[in-house]
């Protein structure tokens, strides 16, 4: 394909104006959608190690002080 | 603490009422009430179930007016805006925010009151209990534990007099315990403190003053 | 109760099990996706003709299409899922339930957005409140309001459920959506593709169209076992399987 | 220590939920007076114009009364589930989805009744021809208690969350369109001169289906709700 | 009355738990629970504040699900529609509302659950002490009157087994007393109850079943 | 034992009140959702003839952000008195106007500021003319904060009764219209050509004039309402 008809594709026959941005729409939406839950999975798992410490550190807290007597 | 070495002048009668009375529909739900409060005293309103208990705890705390008799605050006839900030009231309703957690809940009271002397937010949660529970939303906690959290504010806050309707209510034996611990620190402190209670009060420092409520 | 469903997909439905099984077959779904995806771009916007009436506009069909089925086809997965999660409990069906609506909405909104870029060109108008295209807002408004009130909810199975109960009350509408235009009088174009019979539409038009359908399934296929995994993770963040993957060790 | 029969029970929570609404009964007279409101506004923001008025009339005055009854829907099971009365109710020995009925029986009454009986009322206000009115409040009779089945369902859905307002109007709005598009499209053909009854048909069989089928989906959200 | 005379066919164990557990956010609130609960025994439920006893309360009396474990109702795996009636609840929420009097909430329970036999609204209501408080509106009563009017159930209506989750507090000593009489005289009828209570009960009708929860 | 000083109170309040605001985020999206329901509802209810919705859309759009404010006025303090944290506020050492107007400045930024950001959008949906819009947000930047402070002491007058409801409406009513017809009419003079800086003077002058005063009169309402 040579320049001129590149430009004659991307024109899209005078539609290029709504025929671009609704693929643009397209592909940005699902991308979007693709790596959203991957974000939260990365930081999902880095709250998760942070509990268990918080959880280890309550644990070793309680073990050695008794429950107060009445 | 530097209440304790000026002991004298601080011995005043913190509060007084004279012929305190209250009317609901034009029937009295107690009349003629007299006692007197000095710092560093305990006074226990003894009542049965809707004998007025929680109407005066409100009266004395300013939410209410008063209908009949006189109130006294240092001596002098009491005015809102002099005692502002050294009574502490908890009621029946805990004024807890059920969507914060309980030392945001806490931030807001010292926002408004200030801290005590040698306090600090995580301490006063650990004191009643609620370590490990700091940033839960109160909503999800236990009933007692919502009443420790409204305790909390007690350990918080500085003020001379605390009201405490039925500061026991939900509480387990360590949960009493600890407020009658907080009251003996608060009276050494010379505070005082006014609380209601049904249960047998094991109160171990000192005899408190009864004020009974004639149904 | 769950004793009528075979013994394999009751083992599969076992977050550990399943978590496994996601995360090997994802990157080949995705692969799937692309390479049919790439083949119907070519296809829809090299190779296809232009349209005699529409011209090269019409060609927001390989998209719009596409994705219109998904929202329904979605919709459907979702209310399927639903139904079981609430007559039977299965943690994995309350998970893919949930985890469909936001790419159900993701698909319902680029309907939305290219049918009203195709809309300008060819009505003269972005949006008109005719049947189909109401009740394709509707369906936005129906993945928005399970959204939502699945994430109302502090405790995440239970909010599953009630947003499940939703998604199969709201269910009625797909059938709405796509009969619209045979019930009502509308602007919007009448069904022209049949899988089944003869299509009113040129063979080089369709056969693209028919690969994006694909590759949108695939797509969704893989999208939707990433946020299975990760809701997985979240809903099982006690159980040992979890922290074994979250102190970083064998599984993946 | 026999168990009461359906219609004791039935009696009982419709005369119970009926005293709330009375001791209450400023309560009753807000959403009217939300409605009266909102139809005094508009003359005053667009203009005292009786030709624009009169065309608006028919969609102002149902939409004003959809919203108002919207705006009472929120309070349905509330009140019941902060003081505790919902779980007793779940706990009693009676079919849950009837008792729910009833509940909804009485939100109708006291909420969307009169709104219904002021609606003359407020399209006169707006110059609507009396000859449409008649067909106005027959939609009116079908539409509202629509939607106060469908609001049940969904209040009812929300009873646990936090967040119940925003959801409720999100929830609603899809189940609301259709009902208002009918209702509308009964209006405005009457006053058209056009036949009305084919919309007004439609409205009355959905009526039916919703009569059986909501207060089961009601009584089987709530139960979900409450579970936390 | 009449299920004194055939006592050994009622003596069945009413309600069972085997190995319950319930779990909030993954983690255990309890686990393991196992107690047997027969026709005129009282089970005490004991532990700290936030051990999990309300939450227990709510799963017996069905509004939350089993999480783990079973239940047996009579014998029989536990079916809500099994028991419906014969189970009396009374949370931490009393299920009054504001706006009605102590006798027209109570009249709304009696048309959903029936009366017990030779039992009357008005004997019920004098039997709590609320004589001289029928009418008025449970917003302008004390928080112990309010707590009585909520224990009227608990005369009025025919069940088996009660769950009281803390019925003593904020009652005085009389209320106590009146919960302590109500109850005898609920397992001399061959009823059963699940009670929860930080306070020391002085029961005096034998010794109750302790079940601990362990935080 | 020092008491703190007037602005660590104010953030106090102001941050207390912004961060239930964003726990309940639902709720502040209610309004907005509201309004996009009504703005939606009325061309299904009238018809989409693009002529007649762009006649009357400013006041549609002036009306509908108006109710949707009142719709969310009645929880100003209602969740405050129920919990407690009122009286704790009262019984805090203080002043109580200033921090009801914390308050109130809180509601407004939660409920009135969403509303002025999507009124472009509410508006451009009824086809408002653009060069309309600035008048618009100019002159529900006026009147919404009036409404807020308004309500706010209608709101602490019926805090202790029971009928708040219909009280609230039947005595915010008066206050509303003047609001309404001069926001209205800004908008209609903008769209028409004419000046339109008359009315927006007004608006301004009553404002500031209520900035000062409804604390005061709020607080002094709440303390009465309390004493029950
Ligand atoms: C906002 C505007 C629009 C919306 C919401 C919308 C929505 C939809 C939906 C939901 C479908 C799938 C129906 C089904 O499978 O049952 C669909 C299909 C379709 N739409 Fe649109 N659409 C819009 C605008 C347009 C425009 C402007 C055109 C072309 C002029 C168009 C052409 C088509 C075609 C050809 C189909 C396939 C019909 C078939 O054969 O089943 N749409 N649209
Ligand atoms: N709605 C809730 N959501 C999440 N967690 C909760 C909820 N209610 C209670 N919890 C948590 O579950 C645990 C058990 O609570 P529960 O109310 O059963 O305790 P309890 O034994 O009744 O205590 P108390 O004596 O204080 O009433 C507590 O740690 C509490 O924080
Ligand atoms: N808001 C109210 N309006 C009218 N009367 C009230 C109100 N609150 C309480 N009363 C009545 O006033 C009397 C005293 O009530 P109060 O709450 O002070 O009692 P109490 O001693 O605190 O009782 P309890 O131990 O039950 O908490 C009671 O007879 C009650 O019925
Ligand atoms: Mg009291
Ligand atoms: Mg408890």
């Amino acid at each position: 394909m040579n320049g001129g008809s590149l430009q004659h594709f991307f024109a899209m026959g005078g539609y290029a104006g709504y025929l671009w941005p609704a693929y643009a729409v397209f592909f940005i939406v699902l991308l979007a959608d693709f790596f959203a839950p991957l974000l939260r999975r990365r930081r999902l798992l880095r709250e998760l190690r942070a509990r268990l410490g918080r959880k280890a550190a309550r644990q070793s807290r309680q073990a050695p002080t008794p429950t107060e007597p009445a | 603490m530097s209440a304790a070495l000026t002991a004298v002048p601080d011995h005043v009668i913190l509060l007084e009422t004279r012929a305190l009375g209250f009317y609901r529909q034009d029937e009295p739900v107690f009349a003629s009430l007299n006692f007197r409060l000095r710092a560093g005293e305990l006074g226990l309103i003894e009542g049965d179930n809707g004998s007025g208990k929680t109407t005066l705890m409100r009266i004395l705390a300013g939410l209410l007016h008063v209908d009949e008799g006189e109130l006294y605050w240092r001596g002098q006839p009491l005015q809102r805006e002099h005692c502002l900030g050294e009574v502490l009231f908890l009621g029946h309703q805990l004024g807890l925010k059920a969507d914060l957690s309980p030392s945001e809940n806490l931030q807001v009271a010292v926002g408004l009151h200030g801290y005590r002397a040698q306090t600090t937010l995580s301490a006063a949660l650990a004191e009643v209990g609620l370590s490990g529970y700091e940033d839960e939303p109160v909503r999800r906690l236990s009933a007692g534990q919502k009443k420790r959290a409204a305790l909390a504010r007690l350990v918080l806050l500085p003020a001379k007099l605390w009201l405490l309707d039925e500061p026991y209510a939900n509480l387990d034996r360590t949960g009493i315990a600890l407020v009658n611990r907080l009251l003996e620190e608060h009276l050494a402190r010379d505070g005082a403190a006014l609380v209601t209670s049904h249960g047998t009060v094991s109160f171990h420092g000192g005899e408190p003053q009864r004020i009974r409520m004639h149904a | 109760m769950s004793k009528w469903i075979p013994l394999w997909l009751h083992k599969l439905s076992s977050p550990p099990t399943f978590y496994r099984f996601a995360g090997a077959l994802r990157p080949w779904l995705l692969a799937l996706a692309l390479l049919t995806g790439a083949i119907a771009l070519y296809g829809g916007l090299v190779l296809a003709p232009a349209d005699y009436q529409q011209g090269d506009a019409y060609r927001i069909i390989f998209i719009h299409v596409p994705s219109a089925w998904m929202s329904l086809f979605i919709y459907g997965v979702m209310g399927f899922a639903a139904f079981l999660a609430l007559v039977w409990r299965i943690k994995l069906a309350e998970v893919v339930a949930m985890t469909s609506a936001p790419i159900g909405a993701a698909f319902t909104f680029i309907t939305l957005v290219t049918g009203s870029l195709w809309g300008k060109p060819m009505w003269g108008t972005w949006w008109t409140w005719d049947a189909r295209l109401t009740s394709e807002l509707v369906l936005l408004f129906l993945y928005l309001g399970v959204i939502g009130l699945y994430h109302a909810f502090e405790d995440r199975r239970q909010g599953a459920r009630a947003a499940a109960f939703l998604a199969l009350i709201g269910i009625i509408n797909v059938p709405i959506v796509h009969f619209s235009v045979n019930w009502w009088n509308t602007l919007h174009q009448g069904s022209t593709i049949r899988l089944l019979g003869p299509s009113t539409i040129a063979p080089g038009m369709l056969w693209p169209l028919l690969t994006m359908m694909l590759a949108t399934k695939f797509y969704y296929l893989a999208s939707l076992f990433g946020r299975v995994r990760t809701d997985l993770l979240d809903l099982e963040s006690g159980k040992d399987w979890v922290r074994t993957i979250a102190t970083g060790s064998t599984l993946q | 220590m026999s168990r009461p029969g359906l219609t004791t029970a039935c009696a009982a929570m419709l005369r119970r939920d009926l005293t709330l609404a009375w001791r209450r009964r400023g309560d009753i007279a807000m959403p009217v007076l939300y409605a009266l409101i909102v139809t005094m506004l508009f003359p005053f923001a667009l203009g005292p114009e009786d030709t624009l008025l009169e065309r608006i009339a028919g969609g102002v005055v149902l939409v004003t009364i959809l919203l108002a009854m919207l705006l009472a829907l929120d309070t349905m099971f509330s009140s019941d589930i902060e003081d505790g009365s919902l779980e007793q109710l779940v706990l009693a020995p009676q079919p849950l989805a009837l008792m729910l009925a009833m509940k909804i029986l009485a939100h109708w009454l006291t909420t969307a009744l009169p709104l219904i009986v002021i609606s003359p009322l407020l399209a006169g206000m707006l110059h609507l021809p009396t000859s449409v009115m008649p067909v106005l409040m027959l939609a009116l009779l079908l539409s509202t208690p629509m939607l106060s089945l469908l609001g049940a369902i969904l209040v009812a859905l929300t009873a646990g969350t936090r967040r119940s307002g925003m959801l409720l109007a999100l929830m609603l709005l899809p189940l609301c369109v259709p009902v208002v598009i009918f209702a509308a499209g009964a209006v405005a053909a009457s006053q058209q001169g056009l036949p009305w009854l084919a919309p007004i048909a439609w409205l009355g069989a959905a009526l039916v289906l919703l009569l059986v089928l909501a207060p089961l989906a009601c009584a089987a959200a709530l139960r979900i709700a409450l579970d936390a």
